[in-house]
Formats: C-alpha cells, structure tokens, sequence
C-alpha cells in the first residue's frame, strides 16, 4: 500500500528537491543557450537535412525494441528467481545483475571481435539487450518477492489458465517496477554512444558526436542533443502517466503478500536457459574476447601494474563520490515523490530524469561551462567529475529511492513525532533507516554506472588522472586491445562488486515488508 | 448445488503436514463454517479443496466429480468452485461490473456481440443479488471494505459454482458492517442454494451464521457438529474453551452429578476420546473430572448477610468487576479462591461490592480430568 | 601514463613550475615522447589525453579561462576551429619556418607536427594490387555498389572531400558525393572501424590514413593484416593531411610552451614520429618511414592546406547528400 | 496525567471540513471511547490533538497548556502525547526494547552511559507493565499481534505523555486475543493515571472499556456520555442504533406512556434537539413519535392458542428465525406487519415456527417522529 501525505509538503523539503532538480538541470540550461546562440535559422536548417529524420527514426527505432525486448527477457527472469523453486537461487540472482558490470563499448567489442559481420540494427539491438536487462530484471524481481499471488487464486478458481492468471492478477503489480525498468533501459538507450557506434548503426548521439569531431559544430551537436531531451521528455512523461494510473488502480489491493513458489518441472531446462544465456553472452563474451587478445598480442605494450592499481583506486573513489552526491541529489526529489503528489512534484520529478537521456559528452560540456562560470576554483577536480557523474545518473537513483521511501510507512513517522523527534530527527531515526536498502541499492547503481562512464570523464577529471575506463579507451583507440584486456577484466571485476552487492540488496529489502504486512 | 465430501485429506508444504487426515462431509445446499487458532490449517484445507494447493493423501469429491485422489489432482479452473478471499481481492484495474462479468462462463468462448448482452444481463442479476444494482461502473479502490466483499462474492457466484469457498470474508469489516453482511451473506448462499465453507476467527459468527460448525486444531478437526450441539455439548475441554466462554471447575464424579465448589451439580459425561483414549463409558464414581461451567449459566442473587448463602444451595461470594457490552454484562465474582465469570442482562447488573449466592442453572459436563 | 590521486588535480594554471598539455593524440602514441621532452628539458608536463574533437570542443567552452598551455592535435581542422575563434596566440616566425608552407598554417597561428596520407586499403584476399583503382572517382562506378568503407563524419575524410572540391570544382564534387552515397556505402564512425572492416572481409575497400594499417599490423603481426594500402598520388583521395600544435593565448610568450613546441619539430621528435607512428616527418631532411612513398610525390601542387577550411560547404554537401 | 478540552475544534484537508466544531472535556485519568461509522473523523480528531493535522479553527487544551488554539500550532514532538495507531507501527529495525527506549526522555540528553542505565532501567519497567518482561531482545517481526500492541503502548507510555491516544489499537486482532487485550490495556492505562481516548469500531469494546463514551457521526460530536446513559439513553435514534440492536416503533404520546404495537406501555421522553429543533419538553398527547425497544426488553412466552395472546398483553406473533452466538441467541419474531428482533439466553431459545406472546419489560424510550 502506498504511504501517501496528503498535505503541501514541508517548504524546506520543497526548496532541496527544487534545488537539486535545478543543479541536475545543468546539462538543460547548456543546451539552451548552446541552441540559442545557433539562431531559429540554424534549428530549422537541421530539419531540412535528409539525415536527421533518418537519425530519429534510428534513435526511436533502438530504444523502442532494446525497451520491449529486456522486457521480455527481464520479467520472465524476475518470475523464476522470485517465484519458482530454484537451486541455488543466490547464485542465479547475483548472475542476474553481472551484466550491469560490462560497459556496453566493451560486450559490443567483444562481439565484434567474435563475430566481425555484425554490424546495423541488429547487432545494436542484440548488445544493447544483454547489458540492459538487469535494469527490468532486479526491480521486477524486488516487486514480485513483496506481492501477492492472492490474485491470480481467485484468478484460478475462476476458470482462468495459468498464463491468463498471471496476466490478471499478478501483472498490475507489478506493472509499475516494469515500467520503471523500461524507462532506465530507454533512456539508457537514447543516451549510448559506446555501444551503437562499434556497430556503426546511427543515432543522434552518434551524429552528436560527429558533430563535435568533424564539423567542431557545437551548434549542431546541441540542437541534436536537443532532440534527445525531448524524446528523453516524451519517454519520461509517457511513463509518469502509465504509473499513475497502474499505482492508482493498485493502490487498492490490500494483499497480505502470500506466495508460493512455482515447481518447474520440466521447464526446468528452458528457465536455467533464460537465466543462464543473456547474462553469459553479455559478461562470459567480451570477457573471453578480451583474454584471448591478451594472448595473441603480438606487442604486449609495457603493463605497468601500478597504473592499474592506481586507476583503479581513481575509479573506485571518484564513482563512490558520483553515487554520493546521485544520492544527496536524488534524496529530497525521491521523497518528495514517494510522499506528495500535485503539478510541482510532477515537474521536479520529470526535470531530474532528463539528464539520463543525453550523451555523457554533453553533461561533461555543459559542467565545463558551468564550473567554470560558478566554481572556477574546482574546475577540473575530482569534485567536478564526481558531480557531473551524480548528476548524469542521479536518475537511477531516484527511482530506488522513490520506492524505498514510500514503503515506509508514514504511521512510523507519526509515531517518532509524537515521541519528541521534529522532522528530520524523525526523517533520520525512521524513514532513512528503513529506506536503506533501498538507498544504498540506488547507490551501488549509480556507481556501477560511474564506473563505466568515458566521455565526461575524458573532459572533466583532474588532469593527469586516470581511471580504468579512460585507460581502457586510450588502447583500444589505437588498436592495442591486448594491452587493453588486464584493464577491461579490472574494470569488469570491479564493477562486478557493485553488481553483486545490488542483488543482495534487493533480496534483503524484505526486512520492511515482513514487519508492516 | 453439489454435496461436498472430504475423506483422509493429508496437505504439507515442505517437511510436516499441515493437514493431518481431515474428513468431512457439507450436504447439498448447506454452510459449514470452520474456526479454529490462527496457524491451524484453515486456509490451507480450502486452498487444497479449491486445488490451489496439492494435498498428499486423501480425496476430495465435489458432488459426484471425484477432484482430488491418488494421483489426480484436477487444476483449480476445472473444479467449478467459487473462491471469496479475505481481501476480497478485486481485480483492482477492473470495473466491479467487469469484475464480476470475469467469472461469467459467457465472458469466454461464444461470439462477442452475442457475450457482451449475456454479460451485460448477468451482471446486472448479480449486482442486484449483492445489492449493488448502481456501483457497475466503480473501480474497487471506489469501495468500502463491505461493498468490495460483496463484488467478490458475485464474482464468486456468477460462474455457477457448485461450491463456494469463503476464507475470512469479514476479517477487515468493523463489527457493525460485518454483522449486516454476514446476514446477507447466509441469505444469498441460501438463495443461491450453493454448497459452502466459511472460514472465520469469530466464533459467534460461525454459530450464527452455519447450519454446521467445523472446530480445528492444530491440522486436525476436532469436533463437526450443528453450532448447539458444539456450543453445548463441545468435544473437548479446549473446544468448550474456543467457542465461548467457559470456567473449569475440579470436581468428583458421582453417577449422574458432579462434586464441585459450586455444590452438588446434575451433570453429562462427555468422553474425551480424542485427548486421552478414555473409556466411552462414564467414570467409576469419586473419580476426578473437570466440570465445564459457562458464564452464562451463573445466577447471582444479592445477599443481605452472609449467613443467607447456604440457604441458597451456593457459595458467598463477591462482585469485583464490572464489564458493560450493553445488552448484557460480565460480572466478575470472587468467592474464596475461585474467581468466576458471571453473564448478566442489563436488567441484573450488580455494582461492584455487591454480596451475591452463586447457583447454576441447569445441567453442567464433565469431562475426564487432566493428568 | 601520469596518474594521480584524484584530490591531488588542482588546475595547472596555478603551478607555473608545470607546462599543461592538452593531447588530442593517443597516449600511447606520444606519451613516451612526452615523457623523453621532461627528461630532455626537465620541464614537468600535465598532460589531458582526449580526443581531438573532444579537446576541441572543450577548448571552445573554456575560451581563455583554459589551463591549456599546448593544444597537440590530430588534425588541421581542430587547430583551425580554435584558431577562429581567436584562443591561440602566434608561433614566432623563425619557428613556423622551418615547416615548408602547405603543411602548417598560412598566419602561423599552429605549426603543422606530422604528416599523414589518405590511402585506399583494400582486401588482399579479394584483391590484388592492379584491380584496387588508382583514383577514387572510380568508386562511384557499380562495380563497387556495396563494397566501399569510409567514415564521413570523419575529419580527415571531409578534408578529402575539400580537396575534391577545391580541385575538381563544386559541381563535380558534389556529384561524385551524391554517386558514392548511392552507391550503398558501408558508413562507419572513424577509420579504425573502416580498416578492421577490410580486415575482416567485410568491405573490400577502405578509405582511411596510412599509419592506422601500422597501428594495427603492431598489434596483429604484418603478416596477418588482410588489409593492404594502396596509395594515391596526385589524387584527391590520396592528399596529405598534418597533425600539428597550437600554443594557445593564456601561454603567450611562455618559454616552456614555446620549448614544447620547439621539441616536436626537432629532428629528434621527428624521428621518432617516423619510427613509432609510421607518419611523415614535416621538417625537411629527416626521411620517410620505409616503405612508404615520399611525402612529395603525394602532394598535389594544385591544392593549398589554406584552401582546406571552407568546412562548412563539404559538410553541406555530405549532408545533402545523406550523409551527415 | 492532565485533563483534555477540545472547544469548538474545525478541521480540513482539502475543501469541506472534515471535524465541524467539535468539544469536548475528558477529565484526568479518564479514558474516553470515540465509535463511530468510518470516515466521520475519528483518525482526524485524534491526529489533531496529537498535531499532525493542523485545526482550521477552535483549540485544544492538554491540563494548563494551550497547544492548538488561533494561530497557534504546537509540534506534534512538543506536546506530549502517547499515540497507539491501529497497525502498532512498531520500528521494524529495533528491538523490543530500543522500540520503547525510544521514546523515553532518558534515551535523549544526559551523558552517555547514566543515559544507558536509566534506559535500561526505565524499560524493563515497561515492559514489565506491559507483561512482556522477556521479549525484549525480539524483534517486531517475531511478535503476535497482540504482543505488538503491547509493545506500542508501552512505547506510548514511556515518555510519560500528559494523554495517550489510541486509533482502533485492537482492530487488526481476532476477537478472542481483542477482548483479552481490552482489559489489560484499561487496566494499564489506569495503573498509569493517564488521560486516554480510544477510537474503536466496536460499540461493544467502547461501551465496555471507558468511563466516556463519544458517539460521533459526519465529523459531529452527536452524543459524550457513560457508557449505561449512552446504550440506555441514546441522544438520538441513530445513536440508539449505532450502539446496540434497537427496533423503532411508531407511537403516540400520552402522557408517561406511548400507544405502539406492542401496546400501552410506560415511556421516557428523549428530546432530539440536534435533529429536529423540537422544544425540550415533552409533546403534546397523541404527538407522534418513534418508540425504541431493545432486542432483550422483548420477553417471549410461548403460547398453546391464538386466545392466550391477548391475557399476557402482548400481540400473538411467531417466532420465524434464528441466530444462534451460543450464550444467547437472536430471534426473529413476525407479528403481522411488525418484524422483531427479541434477544433470548440459551435457555429460553424456541425452535422457529413457536408462536408466542411478545411482552415488553422496563420503560422504553420515545423520541420524535421523523417528518
Ligand atoms: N505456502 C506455505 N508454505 C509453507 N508453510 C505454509 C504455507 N502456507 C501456510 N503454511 C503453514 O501451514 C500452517 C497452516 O497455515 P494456514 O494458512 O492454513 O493457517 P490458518 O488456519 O488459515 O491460519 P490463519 O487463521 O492465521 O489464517 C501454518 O503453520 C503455516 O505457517
Ligand atoms: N489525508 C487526507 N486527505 C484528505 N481527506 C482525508 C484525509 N484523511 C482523511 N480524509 C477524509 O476525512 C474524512 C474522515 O477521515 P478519518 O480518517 O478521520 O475517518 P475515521 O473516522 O477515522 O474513519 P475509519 O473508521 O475508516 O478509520 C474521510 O472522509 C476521509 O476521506
Ligand atoms: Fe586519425
Ligand atoms: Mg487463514
Ligand atoms: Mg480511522
């Protein structure tokens, strides 16, 4: 049951959500005046190019079918790890969230190196998929361990198959965690440089990045970027309204969660494929590729393990500091969601997923530009970097906390406040207590994403800085993709820790339902 | 419209059974309701009945379809059974007209035009059956707790089962709205001529409500009987204890009357077979037996001294307590070392304080004592 | 690689004592050239490894307020765009000399580094050297529907394309865009991706810079690369494009910016650009890497570097054509 | 520990006014039960003594402190207040007993390690109070419900609160674990001297638990009695029914008697001023006016003939159902037109279909007539 307050929220909560909303807007108010210094004529001159609608269709095209297929892939996984009689379900879970770790430049070079004919759509599509399932599959998972199968009894005892059953009873529930995935997949989607570019399919954040390379028109790139925000806008409010509708309508199931877990059977064999397969052809693929050119090498480049080592500290420190300041972004605008609803929580809301739909190159300029308008004294520190992380993927973040917070039931806070706590010891003692599963897995997703980011690392870190992923691209900019490999099986390693932790997460979130069924 | 018979029924999730060799037997058209703790197996026998749970051993017959026996186990959609969940739980993105048209046979196979004016006409029938002829078009979250149970129980009703299934359907209603629905309910069933089985934790809605009453323990079922016969005359000490209240008194059997801190008392043996394996017969006399006493069947009268008390034929005793329900009262009276329960009407309210004799009315039970 | 704590990264403007680089070339590349300029000098460097278009892009955005003391970049059109925008301050004349004009810049606001060819490479298996055509003209023609690899977002590519324009004349270059566009090109997104695709048999040709088949036979072994060169003097397709430095405004006058750039023309650095990158050498007297043809006979006298930056036409006429 | 006056309280959410001037005046130490049917502000009321809903207008007094009055609002943290909501709301993530030490003065200020001890201290006090002295190393989640109730008064009490507030603290639990709870609950609250209300469903709960009960309806304050002036002198006839069976009847006034159906019999006249405006005295002779009856003022005599009827002083009626809850049972008795509800122990149950003779005991009440 949703915990909702019907009141005005607090101004103060009001002020910090605003306020992160606006730090997170950045990225928005760059391309503003980037696109406004281009002149009307040069906007509309884009549109008479035969390439751009190409481009959007393209864009469309990939983010419409890489959303729909996780769907059908991360669901039916979430249905087997949360509701069937497994064997080792630990292990299948953890397998579940891997794919998270594998940057989607590297599963797609991987591929390419196996098999060097896939190329276009398809193959955009194919690794796309892979990398982006665990977006659907853990928060689904999450929602079918904390719902009741009550539904799809009655469901049953009605005459309905299992199949309609489910469709019926279990699917609105789960409904909203669905289209929460989707929507990360789908802005994930419009916002991939790495992993489209390889297979030389093109999208606009293709055409942004060759806008910048080629023409150095940085007019263009933005009014193509622009683009992208008002797909990225259409996608996120599209899913507001179906989630406000389905958490309307569910709102009022009063289920006690009561489930059984489904015997296999002899689908057994086709379940252990679903979970098995997408995960090993997105993490045991480029994995193996990547060893293999290890040894093939024909010059090993020198391997300094000290600059792995340091590049990877660098990697571990600055994504923790992106996840913090996600979370210190994403908190008062998540619960600001879970708690309150009207047109201002709406558009706070809306603005703080925005900037998960554009490339990382355009959230890295516009933090140039700004940094060095606002805090010319740490432009080009570790604090710039860490914030332009939090803010390209404190979308992530909001969501988990969103959901986290508004488990909590408000009763609990009532009950601190009328023991003597205000409303931040309260907010302190109880809600971020109890939402901290929650958290902490919106944290470990922002910084498993951090880890992987390139572009606005390349623009923003410390000179001189390395990180795994920077190091990664400078060698396999030049081919050396033996001398890569120890920094890619880093890079995947270290982010597998994140990953793992998240599955763990999820799974022990279920402290909260027991105690307030 | 179909008896419904239970023989040797064994259900178990993982390692123990959670049913232990549960018979039963519902005539046609009639309403068994089950209580019993909370944990007992309540759920899980009319899970196993409606075939949402595999039992182990045992069968189970719905009028003359054999749905559950060695080896065969009928899926829940075939069994023609109505199911009406504590919840309710409405299809919460479903109209209650929808609602309710979902368990309508017409709403599957047929030709749509053809389905939708059977529907639409069933429907209605059902909503007026449930009195809720207006509320077709409200989605569930429109509902008060009662209304939703009645759109579940049409929803239950509309596909023509041959038996229903209730598991605590007043569970979440306040006591008012629970006892106006709990008439309607007893009628519609009636109405509908529908073999039932009614879960419920209140006792006095079992006894009320069922032309059978169905007490369980612990997976097994100790007592099936008409609510009289388990009200008066209950199995067991434990029984007597859970569908109403009771006080147990050490006494002595001598033939037909018991020995006890109330006196001399005429009395009924009642073997407690199933604890204790006692013979069926009555005790030798002078043998120790527990004399079950209901609040109910306490008289009080006022004393003015406390010499009177004897003359009565009880003990003196004092009222130290005062629990008001309105139409009656409990009156909680101390007489040395026993402390009893007495029922009164409004009209024989003592204030606290008050000297009383205590004398029982009518026959009391013996059962065999506890070790 | 320099790495460092990510506390430590302050801005460099700050410390005089280290000269900050921006490099839009591989750090693997020029990394161990930079690191032989602070053991030959002892000026300390910071170096930013990007991009080119990148660095470019972020040059743009910082204007003046750049640490950026140096802009090394991979090609002439960066260097260009931020000399436009009036971010680089003029290399002294005696320096700019002794790069011979075509190959630097006409006001001397960059100084032209390295030499690279545009090549057309080409499936040895499927291939021999007398089929692969001589000129890219003859790419448009049916026999190669399907078969031709380039990227045309590419900058060394839309050079080639100016070139074309400026040598053959607008209309014919537009034409020739517009046949090969609907000649079913293979469209990639930098000419690595165009080079493994020769390699792999997946386009029988390639147009690409030379020294990407050396990176790649380094990696691969020579005698594995399926890719072959073929190159193209005194056509379009084959011209010359440089990469080059910039010092940039905030370091006018800087000794040791000025002593960078002064490295990479010497003969020492050109050398080395010779041996580990398998580019040509700009300053007169040092020799090609082997095997290649000279720098002269690649060089088409009728076209002028200058002449290279009227950009936006091309890029007008690749988008015309679908292309962009 | 203080006196509670509520004057004139008005209270909103978004348009309409949820509470419209309610007050009231609950003595020290006093426990008040507020029924009333869901959605008529009972949550509201209690959020707004506590200060988690701030009042449009009116004020609320705890002992000498002001805490809600015009313009002013006190936080809820500031007004020392115990809360119990319905579900316990027990911190899932403490302990048993840092769920009470967190609301103990002591677990606040002070140096660390005295804070401890007294903590310490201060809750196995509680707890003991609560009679849950060994569970305080549990976690909520291995409590029964009952024990979870417990818990969450304990927690109330802990800071020693001026009123303690309880939102239907039993409603989640089954009857016979409720009515278990009901008095130990009274008694911990007195042994605490605290001022207390208590919002219940349950008029029977509400009757029998308080010194006050406040019968409350459309966010107003109909009725705020002892238990016996409201079940046998309800301000109104909604009152009448809201808490306990009643049967309406219409009458004549003549002077201390009303002409019915069940004939002439001895009356009390309650003016319904909040209805209807009507003067306070009494009516004129041969006003109309509605004659409430109690389903155990009803005393049935069976009788052999039709003739008899008319000797006892009743109508001739016949006894046409049964509802049986074991210590008594409700019979529903047809006399004509007239269809009665007559509450009969155990002892003077008939089967359906026994004609009897319906005579009324006592003094009924007479209230105005409904337009
Ligand atoms: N899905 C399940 N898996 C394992 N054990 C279960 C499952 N469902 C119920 N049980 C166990 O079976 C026993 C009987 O449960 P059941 O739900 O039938 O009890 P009940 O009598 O309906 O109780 P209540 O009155 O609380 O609803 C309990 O001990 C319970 O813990
Ligand atoms: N947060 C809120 N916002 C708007 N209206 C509300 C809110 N809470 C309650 N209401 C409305 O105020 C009225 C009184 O609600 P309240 O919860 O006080 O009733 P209640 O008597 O406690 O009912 P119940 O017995 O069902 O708990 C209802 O009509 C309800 O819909
Ligand atoms: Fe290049
Ligand atoms: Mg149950
Ligand atoms: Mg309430």
């Amino acid at each position: 049951m949703p915990h909702l307050r019907a009141a005005r929220p607090p101004r103060a909560l009001l002020v910090a959500a605003v306020v992160a909303c606006a730090l997170a807007a950045i990225p928005l108010g760059y391309l503003l005046v980037r696109v406004g210094s281009a002149g009307f004529e040069d906007v509309l001159a884009v549109f008479d190019r035969p390439r751009v609608p190409v481009l959007i269709g393209n864009t469309v095209l990939l983010a419409a079918s890489v959303t729909l297929s996780t769907v059908a892939i991360g669901v039916p996984s979430a249905f087997l790890l949360a509701r069937a009689r497994l064997r080792a379900r630990a292990v299948w879970t953890v397998l579940a969230a891997l794919p998270l770790a594998v940057p989607s430049y590297l599963a797609a070079y991987g591929w390419l190196a196996a098999l060097p004919w896939m190329q276009g759509f398809w193959a955009a599509w194919f690794v796309l998929t892979l990398v982006a399932v665990p977006y659907v599959t853990l928060p689904v998972a999450a929602a079918l361990r904390a719902g009741t199968t009550g539904l799809d009894d009655v469901a049953r005892t009605l005459g309905r198959g299992p199949l309609a059953a489910f469709r019926l009873g279990t699917w609105p529930q789960i409904r909203p965690a669905v289209l929460a995935g989707a929507l990360l997949v789908c802005l994930y989607t419009l916002s991939d440089f790495g992993g489209v570019a390889l297979f030389r399919y093109q999208v606009l954040t293709t055409a942004i990045q060759q806008a910048y390379g080629a023409s150095f028109n940085r007019d263009y790139a933005a009014i193509l970027a622009s683009l992208l925000v008002l797909l990225a806008l259409t996608v996120v409010i599209a899913e507001q309204f179906a989630r406000g509708r389905a958490a309307r309508q569910f709102g009022a199931v009063t289920g006690q969660p009561r489930q059984r877990r489904v015997r296999l059977g002899q689908w057994t064999a086709p379940a252990v494929v679903l979970l098995a397969v997408p995960s090993a052809l997105a993490v045991a693929v480029p994995v193996t590729v990547l060893v293999v050119r290890l040894f093939e090498a024909q010059t090993l480049r020198a391997f300094h393990p000290a600059e792995l080592v340091a590049a990877t500290g660098n990697t571990v420190l600055l994504s923790a500091g992106g996840a913090l300041v996600a979370i210190a972004l994403a908190l008062p605008i998540g619960v600001l969601a879970a708690r309150y609803r009207g047109r201002v929580v709406r558009a706070v809301e809306t603005t703080g997923y925005l900037a998960l739909g554009l490339p990382g190159i355009v959230v890295g300029l516009s933090l140039v530009f700004f940094s060095l308008a606002a805090v010319p004294a740490l432009y080009q520190t570790a604090f710039v970097l860490a914030f332009a992380y939090g803010v390209l993927f404190m979308p992530k973040a909001i969501g988990g906390i969103r959901g986290a917070t508004a488990q909590v039931p408000t009763s609990l806070e009532d009950v601190s406040r009328t023991l003597g706590n205000g409303r931040l010891r309260t907010w302190w003692l109880v809600t971020a207590r109890l939402a901290r599963p929650g958290i902490a897995a919106a944290a470990l997703l922002v910084a498993v994403t951090a880890m992987k980011e390139l572009p606005a690392t390349l623009l923003l870190r410390p000179t001189g800085t390395d990180t795994l992923a920077t190091e990664l691209w400078s060698r396999t900019d030049v081919s050396a993709y033996g001398a890569a490999a120890p920094y890619a099986v880093t890079l995947i390693l270290v982010a597998a820790v994140p990953a793992f932790l998240l599955s763990h997460a999820r799974a022990g979130a279920g402290e909260l339902e027991e105690a307030t069924a | 419209m179909s008896r419904l018979e239970v023989r040797d029924l064994v259900v178990g999730y993982d390692a123990a059974d959670v049913l232990r060799s549960v018979s039963l037997d519902v005539p046609d058209g009639s309403l068994l309701a089950i209580v019993g703790p909370s944990g007992c197996g309540k759920t899980t026998l009319l899970r196993t009945i409606a075939g949402l749970v595999r039992a182990r051993a045992g069968e189970i017959r719905i009028g003359t379809r054999m749905v559950t026996t060695h080896g065969i186990h009928l899926a829940p959609e075939k069994r023609r059974i109505g199911w009406v969940p504590q919840d309710a739980a409405l299809f919460p993105h479903l109209t209650v007209a929808e609602n309710i048209a979902f368990g309508l046979p017409s709403a599957r196979g047929s030709a749509k035009s053809a389905r939708r004016a059977a529907t639409r006409d069933d429907v209605q029938r059902l909503l007026a059956l449930v009195g809720l002829g207006a509320l077709g078009d409200r989605l569930p979250a429109q509902l008060s707790g009662g209304q939703a149970q009645r759109v579940a129980l049409a929803r239950a009703l509309a596909s023509a089962p041959d038996v229903v299934l209730l598991d605590e359907p007043f569970g979440a209603l306040d006591p008012i709205l629970r006892a106006d629905l709990r008439g309607s309910v007893r009628e519609l069933l009636r109405e509908a001529g529908v073999t039932g089985i009614l879960v419920t934790h209140d006792q006095a809605e079992a006894l009320s409500i069922a032309d059978l009453v169905g007490v369980m323990r612990g997976g097994e079922l100790l007592q099936l009987d008409t609510p009289e016969q388990v009200y008066r005359r209950p199995a067991t000490p434990w029984v007597a204890g859970f569908v109403g209240d009771a006080v147990f008194l050490p006494g002595t059997w001598h033939g037909d009357e018991v020995a006890c801190a109330l006196g001399r008392l005429p009395a009924d043996w009642v073997p407690d077979d199933a604890a204790t394996a006692s013979p069926l017969e009555a005790p030798v006399d002078g043998a120790s037996v527990a004399v079950l006493v209901r609040p109910e069947e306490l008289a009080l009268s006022p004393l003015a001294a406390d010499a009177e008390a004897q003359a009565v034929g009880g003990p003196a005793a004092v009222v130290t307590g005062v629990s008001y329900t309105g139409h009656d009262a409990m009156l909680t009276v101390v007489a040395g070392d026993l402390r009893l329960e007495a029922r009164v009407t409004a009209a024989g309210l003592l204030p606290v304080g008050t000297r009383v004799a205590v004398r029982v009315t009518g026959r009391v039970l013996a059962y065999p004592a506890r070790a | 690689a320099c790495t460092a704590s990510p506390e430590s990264g302050s801005p460099s403007t700050e410390g005089e004592d280290t000269l900050t680089i921006y490099a839009g070339r591989n750090e693997a590349l020029v990394g161990p050239l930079l690191e032989q300029f602070t053991e030959d000098t002892g000026i300390e460097i910071d170096v930013r490894y990007a991009t080119s278009p990148e660095l470019n892009a972020l040059l743009l955005e910082e204007g003046e307020r750049t640490p950026a003391e140096v802009f090394l970049s991979q090609d002439a059109g960066a260097l260009g765009s931020i000399a436009n925008a009036g971010l680089t301050s003029p290399i002294p004349a005696e320096l700019a000399d002794l790069i011979p004009a075509g190959f630097t810049s006409d006001d001397d606001s960059w100084i032209g580094v390295t030499g690279r060819a545009r090549v057309i490479a080409y499936d040895g298996e499927h291939l021999t050297p007398e089929t692969v055509p001589d000129t890219v003209d003859a790419l448009a023609a049916p026999e190669w529907k399907g078969r031709v690899a380039f990227a045309p977002g590419n900058a060394s590519f839309q050079s080639f394309i100016t070139a074309l324009r400026v040598l053959e004349g607008e209309e014919a270059a537009a034409e020739w865009v517009d046949a090969i566009a609907a000649n079913d090109p293979i469209l990639t997104d930098n000419n690595l991706a165009t080079l493994d695709l020769v390699n792999e048999g997946q386009a029988d040709i390639g147009l690409i810079n030379h020294y990407y088949w050396f990176e790649r036979a380094a990696e691969e072994g020579e005698e594995n690369m399926r890719a072959q060169l073929e190159f193209l003097p005194g056509d379009p397709g084959g011209i010359v494009n440089v990469s080059g430095a910039a010092i940039l405004k905030g370091a006018e006058g800087d000794p040791d910016a000025l002593a960078f750039v002064e490295y990479l023309v010497s003969e020492k650095a050109q050398r080395y650009f010779v041996e580990d990158t398998f580019e040509y050498p700009l300053l007169p007297g040092i020799a090609a890497p082997e095997g290649l043809p000279s720098l002269d006979s690649l060089v088409n006298p009728e076209l002028d570097l200058a002449d290279l930056e009227s950009l936006e036409q091309t890029q007008q006429v690749l988008a015309d054509a679908g292309l962009l």
